[in-house]
């Protein structure tokens, strides 16, 4: 385990505080790059977004898989576990078929509209929210279900009327499934690959970023510090959510 | 307040749980609901908080009728087996709830808070998370909480179930004395008879989804309707009566006057005397024979084996001075 | 409890939605693999597979055949490494109180899924790159992926069924070590394993970037063959590897998800 | 379960026995045909040559990873990259049979690397994804704002073919190997039109329509338009173009020495030759084109202004170059 894992982990910070050919560490380059905080920014930026609208949308999903009882629940589970085996590159591809230039989208729909979608800004969204509303929804449903009804009985019997009833009780209750849900999608997002190697286009993206400094440039202590910054931005937004979850 | 419930029948997948029930909680009486787990006591707490609809009958505090009325316009305080205290808020925010969600001023809030707080003694960890706090604490908070909201009615559902048996005893007493001070009325859900004489006056007995018998406790306790009644709140001898003649009994060979119409008669364990045999005359009492003898703190716990009686149970201050004993009676027997 | 109903159902609907908005392009590739048109970008590298719906398939399998084998002997590999490593680390786990180092150690076993595939792979390459390509290092990699799927699903059951008291009281029924195991560790652990061996599976068929940065053209993957059919294959082409890769993995996670187990994070 | 595994590690072993194989960074099965060329030779000699996504500078970067432990045994590139990666000293010496035939200057003299096909920088266009707008006819008519959204050319970091461009319209727009200015200030305007710089080949993009005007091979374009049937044109600038020589070259310490050179041998035999000719890359050796795909091309004519680069100075001026574009150009 040591040797598998925590050795290359110590090899990366190393190669990140290295200077490599250039005249600076890598890390001070990722920050003082504007190239490369840009890079940063629109992932944080991307990762943010895609994480809070996936929240938003799947919880009332969740919370009908966690307490709704209906025929097919456990099929329309079924479902929402498949993207979750799938590399980002299918998902990307996924888009490019749906929404490409010559996607099936625009085609069957006969419009112009969406034409090209998956290459913008609203379809790099669009696609990470197909990799996100899984692990969200599946997130939260797994915290809901531990939500108890006794709870909001207590309050009804206390007094509580409905809007008084979601806002200091069930919120409260749910607060925590959000947060570890959005906890989840921002740090899965900030670390997809495959789908903005498939169709990030002229978008820089931290993760493909770093592919490129190590693979085309090799500038190893550049890749290296992105990798760094990435797992640790991924690790504390996993902590605070996870910590303040319990 | 007085709560009354007509009729009440309620249906869960096929199952009476309530089967067309009847009766009344008199206003600052407390009454137990007493009855083994399934008898439909808990449901019935639902359906008078409101948590749940009756498939038909009425429910009416102080005559009104309420059975449409939604829970959270009960206005009662409602103490659940599981406690439900709200985890995510401390225990002074946990009693404040109900007079928060009624928009009660901030100052008298606070006052009521502190009072319901002080009647249970809560004071000393009122300012801790509520998931923090021990057993003990939290039964105090959920008792609190619910006398915060100023309820019309008291509802405890099994409200010691969590507690070893010395806290239950103690937060018990001091349950009892609260709500006493406070005159509200209170019905106690329980299946175990000690905490419903150590609170009630009053039972309802509930077996199967329909009342067996109500009424106040010693009454029912001496004379049950049923042998069912009988064995619920105490140990029971129960032996078969040789004849009848109106009110008097003979129960192999001794003659008896009787109340209760049926065709055993109930001796309770310290009704029944145990002597040696220098101290009693045949037509007295029973012959029997001591087969186990328990001390049972306050006194002994003595099983006897009368022959044609069958084995029998009677509580002594003092263990008999032999194995072979004489057992008497009391002179008024009731019958089930 | 009425009153709840609408938000239920709206909620259902939402689901509903959502599940078709995952389905439909899964649906659409995989039609367009079985009927490809020229619509859809027919192109020379079919016309040397012949005619007909399956060309696609065929020239898939005869171009990336390699690419499946090798995945299917990784997931393997990786999942029966994972196993035998996590049934006993899991075991422990679960039946071990929860002191600071067996935390510790739990956590350190589930960061390789904290963190982003690409940092891991890179960590990887940056220490071992000498070893690029080898088969030992892929494993190593996926190993590192299904280990905190096995180790947990193990030490949940283990929770769960409150081996260690169970244990406890065999031996009280004077039950030896092996007939413990044999009775007792087994067959409450079996499900465990299955479904972790499962999502093993599916997670190391499924893996990206270890091996995109890590395998070499002989050992590539077959997600990796799906990396080179979007970019330098034509539309069904690409949409008759991806079916085949649908056709692999969903077996496996719809037998996982039946025997209870969730996979957490896709790579 | 059991059987299971015994029938997964049966196929496994297969996967594994298959090691005469030689790995060639850089093998695009849609570029160059490459796709058929390996099938044959897997037909012909039963060594497999699997397929490969690297761009030039990727496989020479990969190349340069793992200078200590190779993994690959030969590497194909277009040219300056090749002969960049022979200067890093990444390429071990080999003359395949045939080496004679190559025309001067496609050659190391040394044999650290030498030219298998070419190809000419030209306009690639997918006519129906262009629409309305009319035919671009020389460099210039691509800055035009209609052409907004519709221009790609590979990028140049990652691949040879985008380099070569760079380099090229540098060159044709007056500029030199120390001189970019020229190139770069170009590059600029044509940005404003350019829809992505794809780091991998994007043949199937512009068959289907993804994009609608690819700066690249025009190999590429004729193969689109006479072999897939599509709706393609190619377009050879007015203005003047740049060839582009693809090579090859045998990797230092590769681990299949034998099997590669034996590969090397065949892939200049006449047969391999008109196996590339197949996609339009012209062969290396004179005479392979088979006359009647000579006559898929455009007229000689159109190749008229087409220009040989001095590779060498090219792959000197490489590193700094890509420098410059991504500075001025990639990453803005």
């Amino acid at each position: 385990m040591a040797g598998g894992f925590v050795w290359p982990l110590a090899r990366l910070c190393v190669a990140a505080f290295s200077r490599g050919t250039e005249s600076h560490s890598g890390l001070y380059r990722l920050f003082a790059d504007s190239y490369a905080r840009r890079a940063l920014g629109h992932s944080l930026a991307l990762s943010l977004v895609v994480a809070l609208a996936s929240v938003a949308i799947c919880l009332p999903a969740a919370l009908s898989l966690a307490r709704g009882r209906f025929v097919g629940r456990a099929l329309l589970r079924g479902v929402f576990a498949i993207p979750l085996a799938l590399s980002g590159v299918v998902v990307g591809f996924l888009a490019v078929a749906m929404l490409g230039n010559a996607g099936a989208l625009p085609a069957l729909l006969h419009t112009e509209w969406l034409r090209g979608t998956a290459y913008g800004l609203g379809g790099l969204g669009i696609t990470y929210l197909y990799f996100e509303i899984p692990r969200a929804t599946l997130t939260m449903e797994a915290a809901l279900a531990t939500v108890e009804d006794g709870l909001l009985e207590a309050a009804r019997t206390l007094g509580a009327r409905p809007r008084q009833l979601v806002w200091l009780v069930f919120w409260p209750l749910c607060a925590p499934a959000l947060r570890a849900a959005f906890g989840v999608t921002f740090a899965a997002s900030l670390g997809s690959f495959g789908v903005a190697l498939i169709i990030a286009g002229r978008f820089p993206l931290l993760p493909v970023e770093l592919y490129r400094s190590f693979t085309g440039t090799l500038d190893e202590p550049l890749g290296a510090a992105m990798a760094l910054t990435l797992a640790l931005l991924a690790i504390a937004v996993l902590w605070v959510s996870g910590r303040r979850a319990r | 307040m007085r709560i009354d419930f007509e009729h009440l029948t309620v249906e869960v997948s096929g199952h009476r749980a309530l089967d067309d029930i009847s009766g009344a909680f008199a206003s600052g009486g407390v009454t137990a609901v007493i009855g083994p787990s399934g008898a439909g006591k808990s449901t019935l707490l639902r359906v008078l908080a409101g948590l749940i609809a009756p498939d038909a009958g009425r429910v009416r505090f102080d005559g009104a009728d309420v059975t449409s009325l939604r829970p959270e316009e009960r206005r009662l305080g409602v103490v659940f087996q599981d406690l439900r205290l709200f985890d995510f808020l401390s225990a002074r925010d946990n009693v404040a709830f109900a007079p928060r969600v009624a928009r009660v001023p901030a100052s008298l809030q606070l006052e009521r808070v502190d009072e319901a707080l002080r009647l249970v003694r809560a004071g000393a960890f009122a300012d801790r998370p509520a998931r923090v706090l021990s057993g003990g604490e939290r039964q105090r908070i959920a008792i609190a909480r619910a006398l915060a909201a100023r309820p019309r009615a008291l509802l405890l559902d099994e409200p010691f179930a969590s507690l070893d048996a010395e806290l239950r005893r103690s937060i018990r007493e001091e349950l009892r004395e609260v709500v006493r001070a406070l005159g509200v009325t209170a019905v106690v859900i329980t299946h175990d008879r000690d905490d419903a004489f150590a609170l009630a006056s009053h039972f309802v007995v509930l077996s199967a989804g329909r009342i067996e018998q109500v009424g106040a406790s010693n009454e029912l306790y001496l004379h049950p309707a049923t042998e069912y009644v009988a064995t619920l709140l105490g140990e029971a001898n129960l032996v078969a009566i040789d004849a009848r003649e109106g009110d008097r009994v003979r129960v192999s060979g001794l003659v008896r006057s009787a109340t209760g119409n049926g065709r055993r008669v109930l001796i309770r364990p310290e009704q029944l005397r145990v002597a040696g045999a220098a101290t009693v005359t045949p037509t007295d009492g029973w012959a029997a024979r001591v087969t186990d003898l328990r001390c049972s703190g306050a006194g002994w716990r003595v099983q006897l084996d009368a022959g044609s009686l069958g084995p029998l149970i009677a509580y002594v201050a003092t263990p008999p001075a032999g194995e072979n004993v004489w057992l008497v009676p009391p002179e008024e027997v009731h019958t089930v | 409890m009425k009153r709840r109903r609408p938000l239920i159902i709206f909620g259902a609907v939402v689901a509903l939605l959502l599940a078709t908005f995952l389905l439909v392009p899964l649906v659409v590739v995989v039609v367009s693999a079985f009927s490809p048109s020229a619509a859809l970008g027919v192109s020379s590298e079919q016309w040397a597979a012949g005619a007909g719906a399956g060309r696609a398939f065929r020239y898939v399998l005869a171009t990336y055949g390699a690419h499946l084998r090798t995945s299917a002997l990784l997931a393997l590999l990786s999942a029966s490494a994972a196993l035998a490593l996590g049934l006993p680390a899991g075991l422990s786990l679960g039946v071990a109180p929860r002191t600071r180092t067996a935390g510790a150690l739990e956590i350190l076993l589930t960061l390789p899924l904290a963190m982003p595939g690409l940092t891991v792979a890179l960590a990887l390459l940056t220490a071992y790159g000498a070893y690029a390509g080898d088969l030992g290092l892929l494993v190593l990699g996926h190993v590192l992926y299904t280990l905190p799927f096995t180790v947990r699903t193990v030490a949940a059951a283990a929770r769960m069924s409150a081996i260690a008291s169970a244990l406890e009281a065999a031996r009280t029924l004077g039950a030896t070590r092996v007939q413990r195991a044999r009775y007792l560790l087994l067959p409450s652990l079996r499900r465990a394993a299955q479904t972790s061996l499962l999502l093993a599976l599916a997670v190391s068929f499924g893996e990206f970037n270890v091996t995109f940065l890590l395998a070499t053209p002989a050992h590539g993957t077959f997600p990796t063959a799906l990396y080179l059919t979007y970019t330098t294959n034509s539309f069904p082409v690409a949409a008759a590897a991806t079916t085949i890769f649908l056709a692999g993995l969903v077996p496996l996670l719809a037998g996982a998800l039946w025997l209870g187990g969730e996979p957490q994070q896709g790579a | 379960m059991r059987a299971s595994i015994f029938v997964f590690l049966c196929l496994a072993g297969v996967a594994h026995a298959a090691d005469d194989s030689v790995i060639q960074y850089d093998c695009i099965p849609n570029y160059a045909n490459w796709g058929g060329v390996t099938a044959l030779y897997k037909q012909k000699s039963g060594v497999t040559v699997p397929p490969d996504p690297k761009g030039s500078s990727v496989a020479m970067a990969a190349l340069e990873r793992e200078k200590d432990a190779p993994r690959a045994d030969c590497a194909y590139y277009s040219g300056a990259i090749g002969v960049a990666a022979s200067q890093k000293g990444l390429h071990q010496p080999y003359k395949p049979t045939g080496w004679d035939k190559i025309p001067a200057g496609l050659k190391d003299k040394d044999g650290q690397w030498w030219t298998v096909h070419t190809g000419t920088i030209a306009l690639v266009i997918n006519t129906k994804a262009l629409g309305a707008v009319p035919m671009p006819k020389t460099w210039d008519d691509l800055l035009k704002p209609e052409y907004k959204g519709k221009v790609t050319y590979d990028d140049p970091t990652w691949g040879g073919t985008g380099f070569t461009f760079v380099y090229g319209i540098n060159a044709l727009k007056g500029g030199s190997a120390t001189n970019w200015k020229p190139g770069l200030e170009w590059l600029k305007k044509l940005d404003a039109n350019i829809s992505r710089y794809p780091r991998e080949s994007i043949y199937n993009d512009v068959l289907r329509g993804e994009v609608a005007i690819w700066i690249n091979a025009d190999g590429n374009g004729y193969k689109m338009k006479w072999v897939d049937k599509g709706p393609v044109e190619v377009v050879v600038p007015k203005d003047g173009t740049v060839s582009m020589p693809l090579v090859m070259g045998m990797v230092k310490g590769a681990p299949h020495v034998a099997a590669t050179k034996k590969y090397f041998d065949w892939l200049l035999s006449a047969e391999a030759q008109a196996e590339f000719a197949k996609s339009f890359f012209r062969p290396v050796v004179p005479g392979a084109l088979p006359a009647e795909l000579r006559d898929k091309f455009l007229p000689d004519a159109a190749y008229a202004g087409v220009k040989n680069l001095p590779l060498a100075e090219m792959a000197t001026a490489s590193e700094g170059l890509k420098k410059a574009w991504l500075a001025e150009i990639g990453k803005k």
